[in-house]
């Protein structure tokens, strides 16, 4: 197998190919809020934050915190014309409640079912959900951004989760450093992969089987 | 991101027949009226409308129920100083009604908008109104469940309304108008005054703009009540 | 029997007096609003309305009503300073939960039990519930305010409902217009009673059984 | 009506061992360090206590949790950039966690404040959160039943207040309080400013007065997050 494969950066960009124009979109904390750096020149996108924004813009410049504006990983964010507070209560009901487009979250493991393990490795150390539970239901499309395989080399799209679920059947679609993968009916699809990945090496690196449904798309992404 | 919608018609013009819609407002307070009206010229038939009363006079709902578009009414006083034309539908059983405690109104299209799909209430325990409905007790007091209300559009009345959709509401005319903006799949807004985004404080909005897909400014909107205390008849 | 009795004026008088300082009330629709009136000097009650207003006044003078500011009745109010506006689902989120500490009702039918019917006398019309059945739940204090007996005469201190309920085993005091009478594990305990009525006179129009605990007091109030 | 109290101590005093107390605030965000730093002193034991985190650093919930007045957490993400205090007392097992999803905790709160005794939700179906937890479905989807949840006090953060307890909150610092502030027996408010009843428009108010049993102004109140970034100690 090629050593080849997207950045950080590379899988968040491609994910933000996907944002549609005025979407509603939460990012989980972390890796996936890098996806709101690469949203696409002519497109708004509205970003939801679990504990009581709306519209809420970028990092401010280092010393210009505001520490009662922060997003949900608790970093300190600013606020963009048209912004709006509410409380969590509220904030969780626009989840729950079918309002958001996207959530992008990231991936312990995903299985073809779409069941999501992200909250929990083992069952040691203390544990800690936050709003990942809550976040995989509800939104219209729930994506995942993730590398293809863990740190060892383990595939991360499996047949089904080892780890903890965070929630069952809920993922629709997997950005990963090789690939991005439809969950449907069950399986795995295959939309687009690295043109320098042969399918047998892609298989390889995936715990479950890669179904096709016509033409698999090259994932070309820019340097970043 | 701009929501704001040329006119009237447009506005209500995609609601299809059968449409289940919420209509915003406690009696005149909070009204759409100048919605409703375009939505009776547009004409759809066959409608469920939930609102809390079951319109008052010749305008308004009762002006749609006069106007033969409404099957079904959602909504817990079908009363009012001047209830003729839904009293005379039903009484006529040509409008089925669904009564519901007002709370419980309130609560299940709150419950919808939130994503909730069932929640328990001490409200209509023991009474007709449970009839039929799961009962449960919890730490030793019994209580009824109740289904979580949606709707394909709610009809809204604002005060003012940013491009986004962010809205704040006058007064007590705000009562089911935040509920229903949520639990809609569309929701259609007349506000008072559209400004630029920005305008409305963001710790002052009481709607945000996730729940709000069309905006019409009617500036010069009328209030329900004054218009039945003046005898005015929809036409 | 004697034909003394209160005036519905004097009922609310009494009623009001059992209102602490600081209290949060609704009062239902009609006649219990007349309560509002008698509240004592020196004591300051909150009032409440289910269409989403707290601290609200009396009704404003005629050709100065703003008919975005109403009661649950749809009547025209004032606002005192330090009132708040709320949504509906607030507003029953305060009946509900038990943050209302005196709600003032109406009543067709009380029963000995605490059973209230009040919002529909057959099942003939068209029937209105409005908020009726959310106020008999939650607040601390559930009270009556009736005339003893129906215009025809009957009792409305029963057994047990005949009338469609409003809720059941809710109201805590009876204020009617020849007694006070609480409610109690199941009983009438008759609290106060006219002066000029006699025991006998009294269990004549009442429709159950009015047990006593301790000494009942005079029921006396101001002409109104 | 007043509210208002003169000072920290005697706001908090009332609460005894045994307590289970709210605590607004997500992360420093609309956290009431004053008034936490004086219930510490005051320091009833065994205190149950719920917001969404568990503490961080040495100051805040961490400072109670090491001063021992902690005997369950009830939370969602029991982990900062400095969890030391809640980690050591749990791996010792000194402590006790409920864990909540988000989500479903701020909806237990905001259940607890309207009387809603359980609801249902999607979230945590299917995963270990939910063992041992009612499930039903609706319309062809499961949902898992969760409780409402209470306290005896919420300590709450507000950046406007009013004699009769009318709130609002400073941009996302609202976050869980108004919900505590509905969901406690007794609510205590540490407020940047105490306004004159009236001079909080009735349409900004975001937590009504009467949900408030005790204002104290806290003109020159600390975020907690920046006394954590400076290594701030709770002694």
């Amino acid at each position: 197998m090629t050593d080849v494969k997207l950045s950080n950066a590379q899988i968040a960009w491609r994910a933000a190919q996907d944002i549609e124009d005025g979407a509603y979109v939460n990012l989980g904390i972390g890796f996936p809020e890098m996806v709101a750096q690469y949203t696409v020149e002519g497109r708004e996108a509205i970003f939801h934050t679990e504990n009581g924004v709306l519209n809420f813009g970028p990092a401010p410049k280092p010393g210009e915190e505001d520490w009662d504006l922060i997003n949900a990983g608790k970093k300190a964010v600013t606020l963009k014309p048209g912004a709006a507070f509410f409380h969590h209560a509220d904030s969780f009901g626009m989840v729950r409640g079918g309002h958001l487009d996207v959530a992008i979250l990231g991936a312990l493991q995903v299985a073809q079912n779409g069941d999501l393990a992200n909250w929990r490795v083992g069952n040691k150390g203390v544990p800690a959900v936050g709003g990942a539970m809550d976040l995989v239901h509800g939104a219209k499309r729930v994506a995942v951004i993730t590398d293809h395989v863990t740190k060892k080399g383990d595939p991360k799209l499996v047949d089904s989760c080892t780890f903890p679920l965070t929630g069952v059947g809920c993922v629709t679609r997997v950005y990963t450093s090789l690939a991005v993968v439809d969950i449907e009916d069950g399986h795995f699809v295959l939309r687009e992969k690295l043109p320098q990945l042969s399918m047998d090496e892609l298989r390889a690196v995936t715990g479950a089987e890669l179904h096709l449904d016509g033409d698999v798309g090259e994932l070309i992404v820019p340097e970043l | 991101m701009d929501k704001t919608c040329p006119g009237l018609k447009e506005a209500v013009a995609e609601i299809p027949d059968g449409a289940v819609v919420m209509i915003g407002g406690f009696g005149g307070s909070g009204a759409p009226i100048e919605l409703i009206h375009t939505l009776i010229d547009a004409g759809p038939k066959n409608l469920t409308v939930i609102n809390n009363n079951a319109g008052n006079g010749k305008i308004g709902i009762a002006a749609m129920i006069d106007a033969g578009m409404v099957a079904k009414m959602i909504c817990s006083f079908p009363k009012s100083s001047d209830p003729r034309a839904f009293t005379d539908r039903y009484m006529a059983g040509e409008i089925e009604l669904e009564l519901v405690p007002q709370g419980t109104l309130a609560e299940r299209i709150r419950a919808g908008g939130a994503g909730i799909p069932a929640f328990y209430t001490p409200s209509s325990y023991g009474t007709e109104l449970a009839e039929g409905k799961p009962v449960a007790e919890f730490d030793g007091r019994p209580y009824v469940q109740e289904r979580w209300l949606k709707a394909d559009y709610a009809l809204i009345k604002a005060e003012l309304a940013d491009p986004y959709g962010n809205l704040t509401y006058r007064m007590a005319a705000r009562n089911f108008n935040p509920l229903m903006a949520a639990a809609a799949e569309k929701t259609i807004v007349q506000a008072h005054k559209i400004v630029p985004a920005g305008d409305i404080e963001p710790e002052q909005v009481i709607t945000p703009g996730i729940f709000v897909d069309k905006i019409v400014e009617v500036a010069d909107a009328k209030q329900e009540e004054e218009l039945i205390r003046a005898g005015v008849t929809y036409d």
